[in-house]
């Protein structure tokens, strides 16, 4: 099955092999579940051994007939930008398997949930290594319905709205990404005869201009509505608020990043011409995104809608450094797509034990923390401060590389015949930076109403600090937002030559796209004669 | 004009069906009290009998070959489809005792009626010719009328029975009439061969465009098509729980089946098509009104029999997607809609199944409500029915998707088509909003009152059948589609 | 040359981790051990690393450590890197040093802290942080320091977080801190976008070779807007105009604090800053005109507040931004040497003042309140002894530290031909006035230094009574060893420092300005002023300091005198606005904060809720429903009414199949333009052959058709050019039935 | 006679039936006319009979009597049932089931 199929299927058999062990079991369940998720991770060490940073196509390749009447196959491979999307998915998921919290305050049906948070990682990482778009859209459809289930089942008083809320949000995008697919496996017949839902034949496949500015429609508003992109966003505070512990970590540390590595990964390459000429507008919606994203967490009391907005204004740069079309910027949105997995999953595992310990989500019930909750108030603090983005500390270094890649983005292009694609960058980059001020705000003071000023509540003197496996989740979470903010450079080392060549690929296809827009359907550049044969017939 | 008896034995399944039907009705005057479930068994092995003698023709049906001048054809469209077929009867037997025993009318003559309706089906799958056609129709709408109201005790049988029987008496006066027109302007023609060859000159008569509406408008009240489906809800929702997934599976798939043959041979001239008196625009104006109206219907109903209906009036729209490609020159479409009807067979007739499984004479738990903390109290018939809701919402991986993409994936392929499969999609994506709710009830609200559901071992056997099929066709539906796909390469 | 230059911080940052993970569990020997041990330890490094860069120094060089590569990304490479020359080595000094005696001072004055490892903890990562800011050897790195000084300021200030008011006074310190580093963001990615770099020797060079950086930019040039932006970066850190704001607030914190982070070191960042880009600088007299015209402003608006504060630390904190402005008017007139000398001067007697706040406020009970103090000459001596040389080093008194830095920076702003356009071609004829303007004010604002600092030690030192309650009288007690010693060492450098910049020029032996002479290779030559200018400002500002200890003498001397009175009485609206500092936050809380959360709360409301989710989402849901519902009614139960629905459905597919030419997929009519002559072609498919339809081709839509017959194609000449719209009506003669189409054609 | 007039005479029966259907309320009667629209279909497959010579139009039309037959056995047990249950036989009656 090759390594990816079994990092990909091993949570999958991990949440089979659970729902078979009775009800009553919960510290079985418990521990399976994170037995396969540590194991999982094992094995994506070994992916990542196995990776050649000095590669840029994919690497590791599994590629089976699936489907064969209809040219689809089980095709998944890792580059440099998927493997620590990967990576991360892998690491999160154990450490919340680990939080005592996960599961939130309905504390019920311990194997449902630990089947549907494995279920989950299995859609996740398919996703991310799917080279085949039907494998892709399988596994994106496949992570909806867990998460449907967790926010739903384990979530707080509103999870009904809320599930049904994040469900027709994601299908309004995701069904039209479909169809746009669709389009394309018919486009690529036409031009070239052949049937295949493979990515590395449809990324030649060069659409007329209006073709292309339909299905990067279809394809980007999926993604958009994933990231979420201004104005496209309000399942998320819903969902997150309502979700379970467990369920918003991984929501906003790793679901959010399916907007995000969509656009990278499909919306982009495939529709170069749309992408440039939509550009403007995506990146002016990414600005506002996170000034009204940090504006909205400014105002919140409910500390689990504060972080959920701060998503909204983080993953702002995300799309904004992707925006940027250089290595800087994009090495940055892929850096700040890992950091804020990192910085606001750990948010959410706090905020889901101040939760679990008081019942009460709102800052003004807290107050004075400190003094009961040392350690815990340490750990949150460095989480805190990775998020806002200081420097040593995770969060910094995607932002500092989105905001430079963003000051030169046009220096970039112009050279290549494409200025005014990315309009008035120092002023978009200055607008953005502006968050730094922002988030100092709501962060800081959603850490003063929660930790500091006198412990005047009563029901708070009982709150008591982390301890066992909490001490290692927050444990885990602070290492790693110190080591990404240290030391980034084993991870841009090896997403270094994807991201280029993203970029090169990238600029070759949009200027022949430029030179022929009105040409039918055609490839560009020619496939290679090996992935030439293996369309299957229709 | 001679008659051949050994052609006979091309139709064993239907010969079988037919004759274990009437064997089971001599049986039924023999039977006591619980030995009824013996009759059960008797239509079950009849239906396997049926599936064996499919399988045994399956190699043969290659190459079409028709019988009785013309009359009927065997080929491999009609034996996936009689496959079908079979396969629901077969579900609906395992559905059906338990639930009989329940609510107090287990009949043998049920089992029968329900034999001879397949029968109808297979007769209409394999029917290339009008009066061929005109004889399945009536003998699986007979039955199935029957059917409907066969729970005396129920008035909501009886009138469902009579709206039922009604309308479909109403639309098969269209169906003569518009054969009568046929006939009439084809000077003589009565087979789907035959009429193909005389369409150029038939066509400088309008008559024979409102002998083809007409034809089409009675199929297309059998398929529930907006706006001839209003009978859809009603009878649905009347009609014992089994009935009505063998109805929605079944009778759907036979129209739909009669429906791609006709359009396929009869009517398959470009002159039909397209243009003004086109086939092709008006089924699809058809198909978006179906797709919509049905689902939009269905987001307010609480009752989950009629929510059902009402997507099972939706997904008429979508097979009608198929339908019209495959009129506009889609190679792939005919096998994109015989695979829909595998799967949504398959769907549906567990979701029903579950419907009938949750109730019990007193209470029906009909009511979306009624389903709170089903997921509690029994995980796995709620994951069975999450497994059917989500198919019939075509979220991966399960058959329902596979075939939505399937199907989407032929019309897309017929650039005429593209708005129709926007407005499909987004159809499905409202569609899944109010299957949600039912996962909602069964899994996000605490139960209000103790479930004690209709058991029996072949319910559940018939549960588990559905599930594993909807799961395989999502996961590995290479073979199914590879045999759906074997009818287009003649 | 490479020297471990990394273990300068690492020192300091390892005591901290070891202190927050273990700290809690030890005894606080143990923890002052580790603490002062880890500061110490870096202190000698950093004495031997600054004695071993001298010498290369001198000859542009310096020490230089690479860890290794932080962030390479694309065209940005961003090393790990430390730099140690005569600026950056200066700075490592005084906060090693300075840092080690805190250390000392705070084991007394935390004593009976329970959060002493914390304590210690957050100030050894701020000295850390500091190193790393001032050795950093690129502007992200640097940035590192930068921000994590902010953290720890920001920790230190909300020390004693179960006040809100302390916590709050945190916040806003950082917040106001962060509002600075956006500027100084936006200046770094301006440098690298033009530069190419963001490593500060690389951009020196940059600078210095001119080009990349005076290429035009809104209206000025790129360095003056980067200059702009790495300055407003300054203001934030170092508490200028208009930034200042967080600076007297962040008094809350513990006292030593106040005296390492928010005057000694921290504080000074910014002018460290703009010493260290002078480069970019002197590239843009109009910045460095701004950046000299804040900071004159400051020194005397900070000043003037001073004169009517009555909190000893908070005094101390307008003078603290005072000072600070007298640096920063030093750099913005070109005299960065100035600058640097007055910020080692002002780094002893800002922190000797600040430990004798500290010293004086434990002997007070905790109390700040210098209206209850007075007299207290004799009861804490060796305080009044630092305190009084202290005062005269800041009251710029003759041969005091002060004295001579303060002096060099007003002869500077006088002397500078930075704005000069006749000497340097970069200025522009309108910055002329700058140089003297900025020292006129900083004039005034040494007087005022006289002034308010000396009302401070009239007011607690002298007089023969206190004015307290006898309660805390009782308690009054000089502090202990642990604190008073450090306080001497201070006093020894407040009062000596300033030889070490002695105004060499005057003496006609430049050497002996130590400082500038070993900056020189930094800095570039200092400040050449004619011996007149510079003995006429000494005489100057002698006669300025003791003007304001006389003036307040005749106020303050001994306690409360009837002039004081007599001034507060007659304007008092004017003494309670100074009292109230200009009512500034209050303004700002007025103009900005309240309003951008008023803003974004109505947004949250209006876009979010209503907009969004009310009429967006909540419309689609309301039409969905709608016409669910119009179904719904239909399906009235009624069976005749659903067949009746039948029959119409049926009649409608009778009527839309019956449409000649009637379609949903495709565009009819196809039309072949040549020239003036127009093709058309109604035909359809295969249908014309099989049924006879009646044709009318109406070219200029006039209602008299021009073409009409069977046939399905016609052929028209216009008689000119233009856009004219072909209506074609078809008729089928056997239904009755007829369509029309239409389309635009252009002939030329 | 032309073929026209019986088919104009079957059109007219076929929508004779069709009314009945549609507007009586009383189930027999919306039967009947069921059964009138079928006999329209009769007269017409005659008459295209009759004008082409072609037996096949006979025996359809036999059939179709058969199926009506057998349509009006199944509609009237199902009216039976119906009546059993409430009474009456009139469809406006019948709503139990609606929306």
């Amino acid at each position: 099955m090759g390594l990816l199929g079994w990092v990909t299927l091993l949570p999958l058999f991990g949440a089979a092999l659970i729902l078979l062990v009775p009800q009553e079991e919960e510290s079985i369940h418990r521990g399976l579940g994170l037995l396969t998720a540590i194991v999982t991770f094992v094995v994506s060490l070994l992916m990542l051994s196995g990776f050649d940073a000095g590669q840029a196509g994919f690497q590791l390749e599994v590629n089976r007939s699936w489907i064969a009447p209809l040219g689809i196959r089980f095709h998944l491979g890792v580059d440099g930008i998927s493997l620590w999307l990967v990576m991360l998915t892998t690491f999160l998921i154990p450490v919340t398997l680990l939080s005592p919290q996960a599961i939130g305050i309905r504390n019920i049906r311990v194997r449902e949930f630990t089947a549907a948070m494995l279920i989950l990682e299995t859609g996740m990482i398919g996703a991310f290594l799917a080279l085949d778009l039907f494998v892709f859209y399988v596994f994106w459809e496949l992570m909806l319905i867990p998460m449907y289930f967790i926010i739903g089942i384990w979530g707080g008083e509103r999870r009904f709205y809320a599930a049904i809320k994040f469900v027709i949000y994601t299908l309004v995008g995701s069904l039209l990404m479909l169809v746009a697919i669709l389009y394309l496996y018919a486009q690529f017949h036409a031009a070239t005869g052949g049937y295949s839902f493979d990515y590395a034949q449809l990324s030649h496949l060069s659409l007329p201009a209006s073709a292309q500015m339909y299905c990067f429609f279809a394809f980007a508003l999926a993604f958009a509505i994933k990231v979420p992109i201004f104005p496209l966003h309000t399942w998320l505070p819903d969902a997150h608020v309502e979700a379970p512990t467990g369920g918003s970590v991984i929501l906003a540390g790793v679901m959010l990043k399916f907007g995000t590595y969509g656009l990278l990964r499909f919306a982009l390459p495939l529709f170069p011409l749309a992408a440039a000429q939509a550009a403007p507008l995506i990146a002016i919606l990414a600005v506002i995104g996170i000034v009204y994203g940090a504006l909205m967490a400014f105002v919140q009391d409910d500390a689990k809608k504060l972080v959920a907005y701060s998503s909204v204004s983080h993953l702002g740069f995300v799309v904004l450094g992707i925006l940027t079309l250089n290595p800087t910027g994009i090495q940055g949105a892929v850096y700040q797509m890992l950091a804020h997995g990192i910085s606001t999953g750990g948010l959410f595992l706090g905020v889901g034990l101040l939760y679990d310990r008081r019942h009460s989500r709102k800052l003004s019930d807290f107050g004075g923390l400190w003094a009961k909750t040392p350690v815990f108030a340490a750990c949150l603090l460095v989480i805190v401060l990775a998020s806002v983005g200081l420097p040593g500390l995770c969060g910094f270094v995607g932002e500092f590389l989105v905001l430079i890649g963003t000051f030169t983005a046009q220096k970039l292009w112009g050279p290549a015949g494409l200025t005014g694609y990315f309009p008035a960058p120092k002023l978009m980059g200055g607008i953005a930076a502006t968050s730094v001020i922002i988030s100092a705000m709501y962060l800081l003071g959603m850490y003063q109403r929660l930790m500091f000023g006198p412990l005047d509540k009563p029901e708070n003197r009982a709150v008591r600090d982390i301890h066992g496996a909490e001490t290692w989740v927050f444990g885990i979470m602070v290492t790693a937002a110190i080591v990404m903010g240290l030391a980034p450079q084993p991870i841009l080392n090896r997403s270094e030559k994807s991201v280029e060549a993203f970029v090169a690929s990238y600029r070759d296809r949009l200027q022949e796209a430029k030179r022929n827009p009105d040409v039918p359907p055609h490839i560009y550049p020619p496939l290679p004669a090996a992935a030439a044969e293996g369309g299957g017939t229709p | 004009m001679s008659f051949d008896a050994t052609q006979l034995f091309a139709y064993a399944p239907m010969l079988i069906l037919i004759g274990m039907g009437c064997l089971i009705l001599l049986a039924e005057t023999f039977a006591q009290g619980a030995s009824r479930a013996g009759l059960a068994w008797l239509g079950i092995a009849g239906c396997v009998g049926a599936l064996i003698a499919i399988v045994a023709g399956w190699a043969g049906a290659a190459e079409p070959t028709t019988h009785f001048q013309g009359m009927l054809v065997v080929d491999r469209m009609a034996l996936f489809l009689d496959g079908t077929f079979v396969a629901a009867a077969l579900l609906t037997l395992l559905f059906a005792p338990p639930y009989l025993r329940e609510q107090g009318f287990e009949f043998g003559e049920f089992y029968a009626m329900v034999l001879f309706a397949t029968a109808g089906m297979v007769m209409v799958i394999h029917a290339t010719h009008l009066v061929s056609l005109l004889i399945g129709i009536e003998t699986m709408s007979l039955a199935a009328y029957v059917l409907t109201g066969c729970w005396r005790r129920s008035l909501r049988s009886a009138e469902g029975a009579i709206k039922y029987f009604l309308m479909g008496a109403f639309a098969t006066g269209f169906l003569v009439y518009g054969m009568a027109m046929v006939y009439g302007t084809t000077g003589g023609e009565l087979s789907y061969a035959g009429i193909a060859s005389k369409v150029p000159q038939a066509t400088k008569s309008p008559l024979f465009y409102l002998g083809e509406y007409f034809i089409l408008v009675a199929l297309g009240f059998k398929v529930a098509a907006v706006p001839f489906h209003m009978w859809a809800p009603d009878a649905y929702e009347g009609a014992p729980t089994p009935v009505t997934g063998f109805m929605a599976a079944g009778v759907k798939a036979a129209a739909f089946g009669a429906i791609v043959r006709l359009l396929g041979s009869a009517f398959a001239s470009p002159l039909l098509v397209f243009d003004f008196t086109g086939w092709a625009s008006v089924l699809a104006v058809l198909a978006a009104a179906t797709m919509t109206l049905g689902n939009l219907a269905a987001i307010r109903q609480d009752n989950v029999k009629r929510l059902l209906a009402y997507s099972s009036i939706s997904h008429a729209g979508y097979l009608l997607i198929g339908v019209v490609a495959s009129g506009l020159g889609v190679a792939s479409a005919k096998p994109a809609v015989l695979f829909y009807l595998a799967s949504y067979t398959f769907t549906t007739l567990g979701a029903f199944g579950v419907v009938a499984w949750i109730g019990n004479r007193s209470d029906e738990r009909l009511y979306v409500d009624d389903w709170a903390g089903v997921g509690t109290a029994r995980p796995a018939v709620a994951l069975a029915m999450t497994l059917f809701l989500l198919s019939l919402g075509g979220v991966p991986p399960t058959g329902g998707f596979f075939g939505k993409f399937y199907l989407f994936r032929a019309a897309m392929e017929s650039p005429q088509l593209h708005w129709l499969v926007v407005v499909a999609v987004v159809n499905s994506m409202v569609s899944v909003y109010y299957y949600l709710r039912v996962v909602v009830s069964m899994y996000f609200r605490d139960s209000t009152r103790a479930l004690a559901p209709t058991e029996g071992a072949t319910m559940r056997l018939g549960l588990l059948l559905t599930a594993i099929a909807v799961v395989l066709l999502g996961i590995f539906p290479g073979t199914v589609v590879e045999w759906a796909g074997s009818i287009a390469l003649k | 040359m490479t020297f471990n230059l990394r273990l300068i911080p690492l020192l300091p940052f390892l005591g901290a981790a070891i202190l927050m993970l273990f700290g809690r569990k030890w005894k606080r020997d143990t923890v002052l051990i580790v603490a002062a041990g880890a500061i110490a330890g870096s202190c000698l490094v950093a004495f031997d690393a600054f004695f071993t860069a001298l010498p290369r120094a001198a000859a542009g060089g310096g020490l230089h450590d690479v860890v290794g590569t932080w962030i390479a990304a694309g065209s940005l490479k961003v090393d790990l890197a430390f730099r140690m020359d005569a600026l950056s080595g200066l700075l490592c000094l005084i906060i090693t040093f300075i840092g080690f005696l805190i250390h000392l001072y705070s084991s007394g004055y935390m004593e009976h802290d329970p959060d002493y490892p914390r304590f210690f903890a957050y100030l050894n990562l701020f000295c850390g942080s500091m190193l790393v800011l001032v050795l950093g050897d690129s502007l992200p790195v640097m940035f590192i320091g930068w921000e994590g000084v902010g953290l720890c300021s920001y920790l230190l200030i909300g020390f004693w977080y179960t006040s809100n008011a302390n916590a709050d006074a945190g916040k806003k310190a950082f917040i106001t801190n962060r509002i600075g580093d956006l500027g100084f963001l936006i200046g770094m990615f301006l440098l690298y976008q033009y530069t190419g770099s963001l490593n500060i020797p690389e951009i020196t060079a940059a600078a210095q070779g001119g080009g990349a950086l005076m290429q035009p930019l809104w209206g000025a040039t790129v360095a003056f807007w980067a200059a702009l932006f790495l300055f407003v970066g300054a203001t934030g850190k170092s508490a200028q105009l208009p930034l200042y704001v967080w600076l007297p607030d962040a008094m809350a914190g513990p006292t030593p604090v106040s005296a390492l982070i928010h005057a000694a070191t921290m504080v000074t960042a910014g002018v460290y800053m703009v010493a260290r880009m002078h480069a970019v600088y002197l590239l843009t007299p109009g910045a460095m005109a701004i950046v000299a015209i804040v900071g004159a402003l400051t020194a005397l608006f900070a000043a003037i507040i001073g004169f009517a504060q009555n909190d000893f630390k908070k005094v101390l904190a307008y003078s603290t931004i005072s000072q600070l402005g007298f640096m920063f008017a030093g750099v913005g007139t070109g005299n960065f040497d100035a600058g640097v000398f007055h910020l080692f001067t002002h780094a002893f007697f800002k922190a000797g003042l600040f430990l004798c706040a500290g010293s004086v406020m434990h002997a007070m009970g905790g109390s700040g309140d210098i209206t209850i103090m007075g007299g207290l000459r004799k009861k804490v001596p060796w305080t009044h002894g630092v305190f009084f040389v202290c005062w005269l080093a800041i009251c710029g008194v003759p041969f005091f530290s002060g004295f001579f830095s303060k002096d060099s920076i007003i002869g500077g702003a006088f002397g500078t031909e930075i704005f000069d356009a006749a000497i340097n071609p970069l200025a522009g004829e309108h910055l002329a006035w700058v140089g003297k303007a900025v020292g006129v004010v900083l004039m005034l604002a040494a007087l005022g230094t006289a002034f308010y600092m000396s009302r401070l030690y009239f007011l607690v030192f002298s007089g023969s009574e206190t004015r307290a309650s006898d309660e805390i009288k009782h308690h009054i007690h000089e502090s202990p060893g642990a604190m008073v010693g450090p306080l001497v060492v201070l006093a020894i450098g407040a009062a000596l420092g300033g030889f070490i910049g002695l105004p060499g020029g005057l003496l006609d032996h430049p050497e002996w300005n130590l400082l500038a002479d070993r900056l020189r290779p930094v800095l570039g030559p200092e400040m050449e002023i004619s011996r007149a200018m510079e003995i006429g400002f000494m005489v100057g500002s002698v006669v300025l300091a003791l003007g304001g200890i006389g003036l307040a003498y005749l106020f303050y001397g001994g306690g409360y005198r009837e002039p004081a009175r007599k001034f507060a009485a007659a304007a008092p609206r004017f003494v309670q606005l100074v009292r109230d500092k200009f009512r500034i936050d209050e303004l700002y809380g007025f103009l900005i904060i309240r309003p951008v959360k008023a803003i974004a709360k109505g947004i949250f409301f209006v876009v979010d809720r209503i907009l969004i989710d009310g009429f967006l989402v909540g419309g689609l849901a309301w039409v969905v429903d709608l016409v669910g519902s119009i179904a719904r009614w239909l399906q009235g139960g009624d069976v005749q009414r659903y067949m009746a629905v039948f029959a119409i459905g049926v009649a409608a597919i009778a009527y839309l199949a019956t449409q000649p030419m009637h379609t949903f997929f495709s565009n009819a009519l196809k039309v072949t333009v040549n020239g003036l002559t127009v093709d058309v072609d109604a035909h359809r498919g295969s249908i014309a052959a099989n049924r006879v339809l009646d044709y009318s081709f109406d070219f200029d839509d006039d209602g008299k058709p021009e073409v009409t017959g069977v046939a399905s194609g016609a052929h028209h000449v216009y008689p000119q050019p233009g856009t004219y719209t072909v209506r074609v009506k078809v008729k089928d003669p056997s239904w009755g039935t007829s369509s029309t189409l239409t389309q635009k054609v252009e002939v030329r | 006679m032309p073929t026209t007039y019986y088919l104009v005479l079957s059109f007219v029966l076929f929508l004779i039936g069709t009314a009945g259907v549609l507007l009586r309320r009383n189930a027999l009667i919306a039967l009947m006319g069921i059964e009138l629209q079928l006999n329209g279909g009769n007269l017409a497959m005659l008459a295209f009979s009759r004008e082409l010579g072609d037996l096949k139009g006979h025996v359809f039309a036999f059939i179709i009597i058969a199926l009506a037959a057998a349509e009006a056995a199944v509609g009237l047990a199902i009216l039976v049932a119906l009546f059993r249950g409430r009474q009456t036989v009139n469809l406006d009656e019948a709503t139990l089931m609606k929306r």
